[in-house]
């Protein structure tokens, strides 16, 4: 090698006049950045171990039925537990999971002052909402689907399962339920979670909201004769009925929200998204982003 | 190989103020506050509660104001779009970070955020904390980090992106003074040779005196004093002389050659006089005596600040 | 004053005055007003229930029923959870434990203090609510009852949880898991398990009122009277056990 | 027999896992205000902590007139800590913050002694706002009040200057000296190092976990005469005076720095400060500034922990 070639580098500062990509990646970012940390990847184990116990207590009655079925040989189809009746019956985990992840992904922001970092760059107020809302919502279908998944799989796989064209129905059936579930669930707890940045605070909140209006719902229907619509407040109840109806089944029990048509559960459901979302963007814009 | 380009100067000031006001309720953070933030390091001086965070977060778009003209980098914050505020480089006052994440991994976020690809994001975060000092720390968890590592991690991932401005709130906030000496040469270099226009808040007078350029003081929400440091320095003239013993006997020397002289301890204060130089230099020399210190009696910022504070 | 004087002059500090100094203090400081308002809040839906309960037909057992899924299974456990894990744990977020530990005060004091200052939050905020409810209810001879039953769930919580508080860094979310899972479905779900759940005693302190079936059936209401207790005396001999040993930041 | 206030360190080290904080450090400390210096990490707050018993050491022994912190309860009487944190009981007056450590401390007067801590640090006792509105310096003063208020012989302040500014510096240091001067031993550690100066000079120097150096900074400063000091003098004939030092033997390096400056490394900094002025009009050098660029407690600090 000639010697006039030798060359010292600066290793001094470079500019940087590459692309820069479209403002929406920001929130792709953000979105997956957060989706990790809720789920406690990239973290210490530690954080990973309250929404694994929560996703294990959910998948549970899945893996018994599919085990019970797989050992006595034979589906006795009244005592699995049927893809209708499952979300009403892990919603105590699906609260328990709402209320970790949405104040883990929201509070810490605001209480580290990370919000007034994202805010100072290429993202606002509602670009920022939409990425954690994506990211709540995208962890809310693990426990959501995931069960029901499992278990259509599980099925076939053993052999159990229906036939070609009735597994397809099922699985958009599963997707159907998983969405609206998932979509309930997130904007409840993200509506809970911006009023406070203490995150204890915020889950007691969010399972509160969840399961307080149902108490007194109850009363009022049962005892005192209230009309069944009201039925529509007891979040939890709406949004299982309408699992049974999206998988064509019907609950045995006589809640009042059984005896209301499809149109009806399926406006309550869409009704209280709409409004969680809501409070939640009217609480951020009014927020002074700056501890 | 593209050497540190000079800013082009898009317009002479960087951050131009006029009459800010900001109010958090009853009480006024921001009085009416007139600023002209040019290129360069500027300092911006004043103590715990001054209106110095506010201005930032105004400066930031983080908070809108209650009246007057701001503009950074000739847009209004509040109103500029997303392509200014992805030119801008921050570095908040308080610490506490993500704990767990390694700085690398929050680094690289931060330069994602700001609209680089998730390749040259790697490859910057990493020169980045190179450049700040990290060495293979840098893979260590922000919460494990010290709190001089962590200022360092902030200031990465203020200017991981390629900023033309980075606000740094109280940057040595915390650091001891070997921390304090090296961020500071840190931010001088950042400002000098990486061609960032660079606005430093501070309460620490040396600090402001070592590496600014220009300092704005505020005090009660309100531009107190501003100008290079030059303008603010030149004050009454004079010496002060430090010597180790027998001050007593240089006093009376001096006073002989008819300079008026006080006397504090083994330390002298020499009233204004063009050929105190040499005088003083011959009657130490006659006399014997050590000298430890001369210098001019300029106003030092101190004086400037603590005449400013009232 | 002779500074270098080593031994105070005070007598020795009587125990009985740092136990309140530290009680009203957590009082203050842990039981916020806004604290206050949500468990009122809580509170007051119960006597909304009673209201309706009134048109029911068999008022005295719907209301025993819901006494006991809303008092005792979401009112008074979440009231105790948010004070009682909060109490003591926000002392060591805020770093303030400090103040407190470095004084010559009996290390007992503290949990305690803790357990009184969330009892005295909890108790009128959530079974007189329940009572109330009751006479709104007209079930008038299952007031007392309530009142008994949540007074003795509040105490029992407030040991586990001022426990969990000082034991566990995320104390809340466990707390919510155990309220949500162990209290509110496994015991109903699997039976003969109420026995080992707060909310099986205090249920069985309901079946004092008469002809009031206990579907959790944990055991009599005697016994109820003295394991509740106990449930609290575990709580603070652990959360004193824990405290002792603590490195205080 | 009312023993002088003292706290005494033997062979103490603390160790979390892996991490060595405190490694085998001793010392005795009497009446007066002592500064406990060293760079962040180096296990100044470690080191309080175990002097009040707040964190046991892993080997070794602490004792603060002659007891235990740990173990012994009692000894807290006699401990007064400003601790390091900012954090504050939100809803109370600083009064009633300082009236709890009296009432627990067993105070007969418990307001009265607040208020008398509260005239102490210049707070005014009927000041009705609550802790959370004061400011850092208020805050601060509120601490050290909380921590006088039994009239204890040991004070320990954690990193009590840290975020003030100057004007609220100068008024804890002059506190800090008048406390000492009761025969106290206060104890303040710090790394505003400027202010320190002023407090007294005992110093003791901390730096990864050991102790490099303990007793009056100046003495030290002397004690270091294997380094060389650095003096910067502005002068309008630089070379020739550098090179005449230089002959003199009193300089071993020297740094021109543009037209006028020069530093001037000196094994004697006595021997250089008689030279300077008379080597100079020898060389018909004016001098403008001379300037000893780290005499002061950084200088002694920089060197301590760079060694």
């Amino acid at each position: 090698m000639t010697t006039q070639d030798a060359r010292l580098f600066d290793l001094g500062y470079r500019r940087y006049d590459g692309p820069r990509d479209h403002p929406w990646r920001a929130i792709v970012t953000l979105a997956g950045f957060t989706a990790r940390r809720v789920l406690g990847l990239g973290r210490g184990a530690r954080h990973k171990v309250l929404p694994a116990i929560t996703l294990a207590i959910a998948f549970l009655p899945a893996l018994t039925s599919v085990l019970f079925s797989v050992l006595t040989e034979d589906i006795l189809v009244d005592d699995l537990i049927s893809y209708g009746e499952y979300t009403f019956i892990i919603g105590s985990a699906l609260a328990l999971f709402a209320a970790l992840v949405a104040p883990e992904a929201l509070c810490p922001d605001r209480r580290s002052g990370m919000l007034g970092l994202y805010l100072a760059g290429p993202l606002d107020r509602t670009r920022y909402l939409v990425a954690k809302g994506v990211a709540v919502f995208g962890v809310m279908l693990l426990i959501t689907v995931g069960p029901l998944l499992f278990m259509l799989i599980a099925f076939v796989l053993a052999g159990f399962g229906p036939s070609g064209v009735e597994t397809a129905e099922l699985l958009l059936q599963i997707l159907a339920v998983g969405i609206t579930t998932a979509l309930l669930y997130t904007a409840l707890s993200m509506a809970v979670s911006s009023f406070t940045t203490r995150r204890a605070a915020a889950a007691i909140g969010v399972v509160l909201v969840i399961f307080v209006p149902a108490s007194i719902v109850r009363a009022a229907i049962e005892s005192a004769g209230a009309p069944n619509e009201l039925d529509l407040l007891s979040s939890p109840l709406v949004v299982a009925e309408l699992a049974y109806r999206i998988f064509g089944e019907t609950q045995e029990g006589n809640d009042p929200v059984t005896q209301l048509s499809t149109w009806l559960v399926a406006g309550g459901v869409g009704a209280a998204i709409l409004a969680g979302a809501l409070v939640c963007w009217l609480r951020y814009r009014r927020l002074e982003a700056f501890r | 190989m593209a050497s540190p380009a000079v800013p082009e100067p898009s317009s002479p000031a960087v951050i131009s103020a006029r009459g800010v006001v900001k109010r958090y309720g009853r009480t006024v953070a921001l009085a009416g506050l007139d600023a002209i933030i040019g290129p360069g390091i500027t300092g911006l001086l004043g103590s715990n509660g001054a209106g110095k965070t506010t201005f930032i977060s105004l400066a930031l778009g983080l908070r809108s104001r209650d009246a007057g003209e701001l503009s950074v980098l000739g847009r209004d914050p509040e109103t500029a779009g997303i392509d200014v505020r992805a030119r801008i480089g921050y570095a908040p006052e308080h610490h506490d970070l993500p704990a767990e994440l390694a700085a690398t991994d929050f680094v690289r976020h931060l330069a994602e955020m700001h609209l680089l690809p998730r390749r040259a994001a790697v490859q910057r975060a990493n020169d980045a904390l190179w450049l700040v000092g990290l060495g293979e720390e840098r893979f260590r968890p922000v919460g494990s980090m010290s709190t001089g590592q962590r200022q360092r991690v902030k200031l990465a991932s203020a200017i991981v992106h390629d900023p033309e401005l980075v606000l740094l709130d109280e940057p040595t906030d915390g650091l001891d003074p070997m921390q304090r000496t090296e961020m500071l040469a840190l931010i001088r270099r950042i400002g000098t040779e990486f061609g960032m226009h660079i606005v430093v808040s501070s309460h620490h007078l040396e600090e402001v005196e070592r590496i600014c350029d220009a300092v704005v003081i505020v005090e009660g929400g309100e531009v107190v004093h501003a100008g290079t440091l030059a303008e603010l320095r030149q004050g009454p003239e004079g010496l002060v002389i430090e010597v180790d013993e027998r001050a007593g006997e240089l006093a009376s020397v001096l006073t002989a050659h008819g300079f008026d002289v006080t006397v504090d301890g083994n330390r002298l204060v020499l009233g204004a006089a063009d050929d105190a130089y040499d005088a003083v230099r011959d009657a130490v020399a006659d006399l014997g005596v050590g000298l430890r210190r001369l210098l001019p009696r300029g106003r030092t910022l101190e004086d400037v600040y603590l005449g400013a504070g009232g | 004053m002779n500074a270098v004087d080593t031994a105070p002059a005070a007598a020795r500090p009587r125990s009985l005055v740092s136990l309140l100094a530290l009680y009203r203090l957590l009082l203050r400081t842990q039981i916020t007003l806004s604290r206050l308002l949500g468990i009122a809040a809580l509170g007051s839906l119960a006597v909304v229930i009673g209201l309706f309960i009134r048109w029911d037909e068999n008022p005295n057992q719907a209301a025993a029923d819901a006494v006991v899924s809303y008092g005792l299974g979401i009112l008074v456990p979440f009231a105790t959870l948010w004070l009682g894990t909060s109490v003591v744990g926000d002392l060591v977020e805020d770093r303030l434990l400090v103040y407190l530990w470095l004084k010559p005060v009996p290390r007992w004091q503290l949990p305690a203090a803790a357990m009184l200052a969330t009892i005295s939050a909890v108790v009128p905020l959530t079974a007189l609510p329940l009572a109330a409810s009751a006479f709104a209810a007209g079930a008038a001879d299952i007031a007392w009852p309530a009142f008994l039953a949540a007074s003795l769930a509040a105490l029992a919580y407030s040991g586990v949880f001022v426990a969990a508080g000082l034991w566990f860094r995320r104390a809340i979310w466990w707390g919510l898991a155990f309220i949500l899972i162990w209290e509110n479905v496994a015991a109903y779900v699997v039976d003969g398990l109420a026995r080992f759940t707060v909310i099986g005693w205090a249920s069985s302190v309901l079946g004092m009122a008469p002809d009031i079936e206990d579907e959790l059936e944990a055991g009599s209401a005697a016994m109820a009277l003295v394991v509740l207790p106990a449930i609290a005396i575990a709580g603070w001999l652990i959360a004193t056990w824990r405290y002792r040993r603590a490195d205080v930041d | 027999m009312t023993s002088e206030p003292r706290i005494a360190a033997e062979n103490v080290s603390k160790w979390f896992g892996a991490l060595v904080a405190v490694s085998d450090v001793s010392f005795d400390v009497g009446p007066g205000v002592t500064a406990l210096l060293g760079p962040n990490g180096a296990g100044k707050s470690t080191m309080f902590r175990m002097l009040c018993g707040l964190a046991r050491p892993s080997k070794g022994t602490v004792r603060v007139l002659g007891r235990d912190p740990r173990t012994d309860t009692g000894v807290s009487r006699l401990i007064g800590l400003a601790p390091q944190q900012e954090g504050v009981f939100e809803p109370l007056t600083a009064r009633e913050f300082v009236a709890l450590s009296a009432k627990l401390h067993g105070l007969p007067d418990p307001w009265g002694a607040a208020g008398a801590a509260l005239e102490r640090v210049h707070l005014d006792p009927s000041d009705t706002r609550r802790l959370p509105t004061y400011s850092k310096g208020m805050r601060q003063r509120a601490k050290v009040a909380q921590a006088i208020v039994h009239d204890p012989p040991v004070l320990v302040l954690d990193e009590p200057l840290t975020g003030l500014d100057p004007r609220q510096r100068m008024d804890m240091v002059a506190l800090f000296r008048g406390l000492g001067s009761e025969g106290r031993c206060v104890i303040v550690s710090s790394h505003v190092l400027h202010e320190v100066e002023r407090l007294g000079s005992r110093v003791l120097v901390m730096s990864q976990g050991r102790l490099a150096a303990a007793g009056d900074f100046r003495e030290l400063r002397a004690l270091m005469d294997d380094r060389p000091m650095r003096v910067r003098v502005r002068t309008d004939r630089p070379r020739e005076l550098a090179g005449s030092l230089l002959a003199a033997g009193t300089v071993v390096g020297v740094r021109l720095d543009g037209a006028d400056v020069l530093e001037l490394d000196t094994a004697d900094a006595r021997a250089l400060s008689h030279a300077l002025a008379p080597v100079a009009r020898e060389q018909h050098a004016r001098l403008f500034e001379v300037q000893p660029l780290d005499a002061d407690l950084e200088g002694v600090f920089r060197y301590l922990v760079q060694r």
